[in-house]
C-alpha cells in the first residue's frame, strides 16, 4: 500500500502540474494571472518561482489568441497547459479548440499532433451570475478529437491531470470552483489514472447513481440519505466523458435496473441526456423504472445566492428522484 | 472650453457619489449585505464622470464588471443599483444580475458585463442602430485597459470607422488586469490608442484623474459623432486604489507595493478636484458640504431601500428566461 | 385553401426576409456577401437592391463583431437578421450569442430584450471537410434564452423564419446546406408557424421517426421503404429545438411504442440524445423496444466524398434500424 | 541586396510551378478529379515564392484556404498536394483534408486552414514554441486581408511583440475576401500594416506581384525574428486573377468588371517576372524552357500518382481521430 495522505483538490492539481513540468522541459503553464498571482484559486501557487516565467506565463487577456498559440505550440513539440479562467470564456475561444486543436490530426491525416490540455472553471455557487457560472462541457464532449475530463477528488484530480498532460490529444480539463476545497487521500508517489476508466465510487444494488464533478459529492450524499431507508445507491463517477467508460456505466445499470444521472450543466441537451441514451438503448432489457436525470435548472444562473442555489441539482431532490423509481414494479 | 459652474458642480457631486456609494457598497459587502462578485471603482470616478456628462440623456452606455460609476454618472439610481448589488427584488435586476450585469434601458445605460471587452460589440451595434433610426444618439463605450488586448475591440474598430458610426471608446487604463500589470501584458511602446488610430479613428489621451480633461475629450468626441463625423476614441490613464474585487485581499502584496499604492493616492480624482475647486475659488466650501449633505442622504435612503427590499422568491427563478 | 405554388427552400427563405423587411422597417440584415453578391447561396438574391445598402449590409470577415453589433442592435430598437455563413463559425461568436444574446433579458431582471435572428448554415455534403460541414445545433439548443429552429421544408422554412424574425428574443435558424433546393408548397400570402410546434410529416402507426432538417427527407424515404415490409412508420419533425414540442413527440411515441431519433449532428452528445432521454423518462412504459437513435458519425467530418458520405446517416441505416425494433415483441 | 542567379531561377521555378499547379487543378476540377472546395493561388505566386524562398528548411509557416503556393513554396510535394486535392490516400492528408488543409509537418508546413484568419494562433504559437526551444526557427502566417479583420489578429500581435516572438504576419491583400471588395469591408484611410504599427511592429508594404521586393522585405523580417528582435508584418499588394473558388463563376461580374481583370492581368507576376528576367538578361530562354519543362513533368507525374492512387477505403473513416 503506497504511503497516503490528505490534500485538497488544488493542491492535487497543482501537485500534477509541479511533478509534470519537472519530469518534461515541455510542458509549460499560459493563463491569465497563473504566474506571479499564483492563479485566481491558486492552483499554480508557486509555480512561476519554481519554473520560471518562460515555462509559467502569464497572458493578456486574449482567451482566443492564447489558446491558439497553445495549439500552435503543441504542434510544434511542445505540452502546452493553458488555463481558461470560467469555462463561460471557452465561447471566446471555441473555434481554437474545436476547429483546430480538435480536428487537426484528423485533417492533417494524421500528421500533426495537439498534446494540449485546457484547464478551465465550471459550476455556480459564488453569486457570479450568468456569465461566470456554466458548466459548458457537454459542448466540448459533442466534438470528436478532444478529449474531456471532469474529476470530482483529489485522487482522481491528480491522476488524471497527469495523463491529460501526456496524452497526445487536446484535453479539455474541467475544475469545480465549489470543490477546490474537497480533501482525500492522495498517494506520496507518483500515479496516473487513465483517461477513459469510470470510477465506482459506492457500491450498491439498488439503484445507479451516475454523477460527475460535484454532483459526486450530491451522489453520495444522496446515497447516504437512502441508505438509511434501506435502498441501497451505487454511485459511478466516469471521471472522463470523452473517452465514456460505457461499460463500467452499464454494468451498474443492468445490475441495480434503476438509474439517475446528475450533473451541473443545463439539463436540456446536455452531458445527461447522452448517459440517459445510452443506457434507453443498450440496457433497456434491464430496466426496471424510467431513466431519469438531474441537471442545472434550464436558466441563465441567477446572482442572488437563494436563486442560484436552487438552480443546481441537490441531494434532497436526488434522493426523492431516487425514491420514486421504487413506487412501480415491473 | 468653458466649464461653468452648475456644470462643476454636478462633477462634483458625482465623483463623490460614486465614491461614497463604493464606499457604501465595500461596507455593506464586509458585512456580507452585498453578495457576489464585487470590483470597486474607486479611484477612476473621474471617467465615469468625466464622459457621462458629455452625454445627452438619451444616449447610450456600456459599462464593465466594475461598472458603479458609469451607472451612477449616466443618472442610475444609487437605490436600485445597492439593491441589486445585495440581490434585491428592487434593485435593477431584480437580483438576478449583480453588480457584473447592473442596467438601466430607459436610460441608455445597456448594461455592465461579466465578459471582459463583452461591451464592445454591444455599442457598437447600438451606435449602428443609432446611425440607422437617425436618433442622433451617440454611444460611450467603457472598458480597461486589459480588455484592449481582446480582439472584438479591433474588429469593432474597423466596422465603426468604415460605416462612421457615432461610438466613442472609452479606456479606462488603471494599471491592471486582474494583477497583472498593464506594463506586463500590453504592448507599451505605443499607447492602446494606437490601435483605434490604425482605423482612423481621432484618438486623445488624457489624465483619467482629471475629470475636466476626460470631459474635455469626451466633449469634442461626442459632437464628432453627433455630426457624423464617426467613431473616437479616448484613453484615460487613471489607477486603481482597491484590489481587483473584494475578497482578494490576499493578492494585495503581489502585484504592487504599498509604496506605489500611496503614491497614487495623493493622486486620487475626487479629493484632487475638491482642493482645486477651493484653491479656484469655483465652488465654496458651504457647497459642498451641502453636496456631500444630499449624497449622504441618498445613501441612507439607498441603505433603507435595501433594508426594506426583499430577497427573490425561488418562484422568480423561470421568470425572464424568454420575453 | 390559400393559392400555392412550389418554391424551394432558398425561395422561401428569400421571401419570408423581403416579407419581414416591408412590414417592419426595424428588420435588416447582415452579414459576409448578403448583399451585392447575393449571398453565397442566394437566399439574400435581390434585397440590397430592393432595400438598400443601409439594410441589407455587407460586413467585413468579423463574425465575432457583427454578431455583437446584432445584440447591441437588437437591444436598441432594431430586428436584426445576421448571417454566419458555415455554423462552424459560430464558434467565433459563441460568447456574443450564448453569454451576451441570451442571458440579457435574464440577467437584466427582464428590462432587456434581443430580437435577434443569426441565420447560418449546417450540414455535411459538399466536399468541404471538417471545418466547414458541422452542424453544431446541440450547442445553443443547450443554452437558456435562446431559440433554436431547424426547418426542413419550403413551407416550414418560411413560416418559422418570419416567426422568428416576430420573435422578441434571440433565434440560431439552421438552414442545411444541401437542402437548399428541396422544393415544396408554399402558400402565395401570409403566415407564419409559431416555434415550438412539431409537425407530423408522415402518419404511421408502427415506429416513430423524430428527424430534424434534411434528415426529415431520410426518414420519409425509410417509412416508403419500410412501408413495403407493412410496417407504418410515423415521421415527427419538431422543427424547433427550443421550445421543444415534447407532448407531439411523446404522444407519437405513446402510440408506436419504438422510435428512433435521426439528426445530422455528431452522435454523441448531441440532440438525439436530450430527445431520447426525454422519452425514456416520460414514455417509458409505453416503449415496446430500446430508444434508437442515428447521427453523424462522432469524427471529424472528412473531405473526400465516399468518406463524408459515409458520416451522415441514410434511410438505408435507418431502415435497418427501425427493422431491428420489431425482432422483438414484449 | 544581391540576388544570384541561382536563386533568380529557383524563384522563377517556384512562381512557374504555382501557377501550372493551379492550372492543372483547375482542369481536373473541371472534370470532377479534383473534389471538394478549391481556391485558387494564380496571380498571387509572387508573394508565396518571396517569402518562403527566405526562410530556412526547418522554419514554419501556416497557410490559408488558398494555400497551394504556400505548400510549394516551401517544399511540398505537388504529387502528394494533388493526390490530396483529388482525395486520394497517396494524398498529404489520405484526402481527409483536401485543399483546404493540406499540411506536410515534416517540412514545417503546419496546415493551410478552413477558417479565416485560423493560422494566426498556430503560428504565433509556433514562434513560442520556437523561442522556448531555442531553435532558432522563424514563423510566417499567410493571410488575406479579409482575415485582417479578425479580431484574433490583433491579440497575437500583442502578445508577440510582448514576448519578441520569431513571427512574420504575410498579409496577402489581393483586393478581395470573397466577393467584398478590400476598400469595403476595411478601412483603408489606414494600410492594414497600421494595425501592427500600433503594437510596435516593423512593417512593410510591398508590390506582392514583384517577387524580388516580396523577397527582400522578407529577407529582413526574417533577420530581425531570427536574431530575437521580435515580430514583423508585411503587406503584399497583389491581385486575385480567378474566382474566389471554383464553382463560383455566376459570382464573377458581380464584384468586378472585365476591365478590371483585364488591367491586373497585365501585371499579373509569373509572366511580369519572365519578361523582366529576359529583359535584364538573369536567365536565357534556354534556362527558362528548361525550368518549365521539368515543371510539366513534374506534374505529369503527379497526375500519374493521383491516377495510380486510389480513394480512401470507408474503413478508414475512424482512423485518426485521436493520436
Ligand atoms: C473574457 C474574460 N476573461 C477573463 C475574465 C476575468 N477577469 C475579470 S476582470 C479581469 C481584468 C480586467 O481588466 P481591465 O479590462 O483592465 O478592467 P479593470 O478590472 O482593470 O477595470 C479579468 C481577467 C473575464 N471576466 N472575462
Ligand atoms: C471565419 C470564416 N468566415 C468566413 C469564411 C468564408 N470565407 C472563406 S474565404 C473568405 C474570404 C477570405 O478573404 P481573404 O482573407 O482576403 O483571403 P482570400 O480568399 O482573398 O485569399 C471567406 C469569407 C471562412 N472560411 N471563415
Ligand atoms: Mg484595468
Ligand atoms: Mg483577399
Amino acid at each position: 500500500m503506497p504511503e497516503m495522505r490528505e490534500i485538497t483538490i488544488v493542491e492535487a492539481l497543482r501537485e500534477a502540474l509541479a511533478e509534470e513540468m519537472s519530469r518534461d522541459p515541455t510542458v509549460f503553464l499560459m493563463g491569465e494571472d497563473i504566474g506571479r498571482a499564483n492563479g485566481v484559486f491558486n492552483v499554480t501557487a508557486g509555480l512561476q518561482d519554481e519554473f520560471g516565467k518562460e515555462r509559467v506565463i502569464d497572458t493578456p487577456i486574449s482567451e482566443a489568441g492564447f489558446t491558439g498559440m497553445g495549439v500552435g505550440a503543441a504542434l510544434t513539440g511542445m505540452r502546452p497547459v493553458i488555463e481558461i479562467l470560467f469555462c463561460d470564456f471557452m465561447t471566446l475561444a471555441m473555434d481554437q479548440i474545436v476547429n483546430q486543436a480538435a480536428k487537426l490530426h484528423y485533417m492533417t491525416g494524421g500528421q500533426a499532433k495537439v498534446p494540449l490540455v485546457i484547464r478551465t472553471l465550471m459550476g455556480a455557487g459564488r453569486g457570479a451570475a450568468a456569465q461566470h457560472s456554466q458548466s459548458l462541457h457537454a459542448w466540448v464532449a459533442h466534438i470528436p478529437g478532444l478529449k474531456v475530463v471532469m474529476p470530482s477528488t483529489p485522487y482522481d484530480a491528480k491522476g488524471l491531470l497527469k495523463s491529460a498532460i501526456r496524452d497526445d490529444n487536446p484535453v479539455v480539463f474541467f475544475e469545480d470552483k465549489m470543490s477546490y476545497q474537497v480533501k482525500g487521500l492522495v498517494p506520496v508517489g507518483e500515479y496516473t489514472i487513465p483517461l477513459g476508466v469510470a470510477d465506482v465510487k459506492r457500491v450498491g444494488g439498488d439503484v445507479t447513481f451516475i454523477a460527475t464533478s460535484s454532483m459526486v459529492q450530491v451522489a453520495l450524499a444522496a446515497a447516504e440519505m437512502l441508505a438509511q431507508e434501506g435502498i441501497s445507491a451505487e454511485v459511478v463517477d466516469p471521471r472522463t466523458l470523452k473517452p465514456l467508460d460505457k461499460e463500467t456505466i452499464l454494468e451498474s445499470v443492468k445490475k441495480t435496473g434503476r438509474v439517475v444521472i446528475i450533473d451541473e450543466g443545463y439539463l436540456s441537451y446536455g452531458v445527461t441526456a447522452e448517459i440517459a441514451a445510452i443506457i434507453a438503448d443498450e440496457a433497456f432489457d434491464y430496466l426496471d423504472a424510467p431513466v431519469k436525470r438531474l441537471g442545472a435548472m434550464d436558466v441563465p444562473v441567477p446572482m442572488v445566492p437563494v436563486l442560484e442555489q436552487a438552480t443546481v441539482p441537490n441531494a434532497e431532490q436526488l434522493v426523492t428522484t431516487a425514491r420514486s423509481l421504487f413506487g412501480r414494479r415491473y | 472650453m468653458e466649464i461653468d459652474r452648475q456644470l462643476l458642480r454636478e462633477m462634483y457631486y458625482h465623483m463623490r457619489r460614486i465614491r461614497r456609494f463604493e464606499e457604501t457598497a465595500e461596507e455593506l459587502y464586509k458585512r456580507g449585505t452585498v453578495v457576489g462578485l464585487l470590483h470597486l471603482y474607486i479611484g477612476e470616478e473621474a471617467v465615469a464622470t468625466g464622459v457621462c456628462l458629455a452625454l445627452r440623456d438619451d444616449d447610450y452606455i456600456t459599462s464593465t464588471h466594475r461598472g458603479h460609476g458609469h451607472l451612477l454618472a449616466k443618472g442610475g439610481d444609487p437605490k436600485r443599483l445597492l439593491a441589486e448589488l445585495c440581490g434585491r427584488v428592487g434593485g435593477y435586476c431584480r437580483g438576478k444580475g449583480g453588480s457584473m450585469h447592473a442596467a438601466d434601458l430607459s436610460l441608455g445605460i445597456l448594461g455592465a458585463n461579466g465578459v471582459v471587452g463583452g461591451g464592445f460589440g454591444i455599442a457598437t451595434g447600438a451606435a449602428l442602430s443609432a446611425k440607422m433610426r437617425r436618433s442622433g444618439q451617440v454611444v460611450a463605450c467603457f472598458f480597461g485597459d486589459g480588455a484592449a488586448n481582446q480582439g472584438l475591440f479591433m474588429e469593432v474598430l474597423n466596422m465603426a470607422a468604415i460605416w462612421k458610426l457615432p461610438v466613442i471608446y472609452v479606456c479606462e487604463n488603471n494599471g491592471f488586469g486582474q494583477y497583472t500589470r498593464y506594463e506586463e501584458a500590453t504592448v507599451t511602446d505605443q499607447p492602446i490608442g494606437a490601435r483605434a488610430a490604425a482605423f482612423g479613428l481621432p484618438t486623445a489621451q488624457v489624465d483619467g484623474n482629471d475629470v475636466i480633461a476626460v470631459y474635455q475629450a469626451a466633449i469634442q468626441a461626442v459632437q464628432s459623432a453627433r455630426a457624423g463625423e464617426g467613431p473616437s476614441f479616448i484613453e484615460a490613464r487613471t489607477y486603481r486604489l482597491r484590489g481587483h474585487h473584494m475578497g482578494d485581499v490576499g493578492f494585495a502584496r503581489r502585484y504592487r507595493t504599498k509604496e506605489e499604492l500611496e503614491e497614487h493616492l495623493k493622486q486620487e480624482p475626487v479629493g484632487r478636484f475638491h482642493r482645486w475647486l477651493l484653491e479656484q475659488q469655483l465652488l465654496t466650501e458651504a457647497e459642498i458640504e451641502e453636496l456631500e449633505a444630499r449624497i449622504e442622504t441618498e445613501l441612507q435612503e439607498a441603505i433603507e431601500f435595501v433594508n426594506s427590499s426583499p430577497v427573490p422568491d425561488v418562484s422568480e427563478i423561470m421568470e425572464h428566461i424568454y420575453a
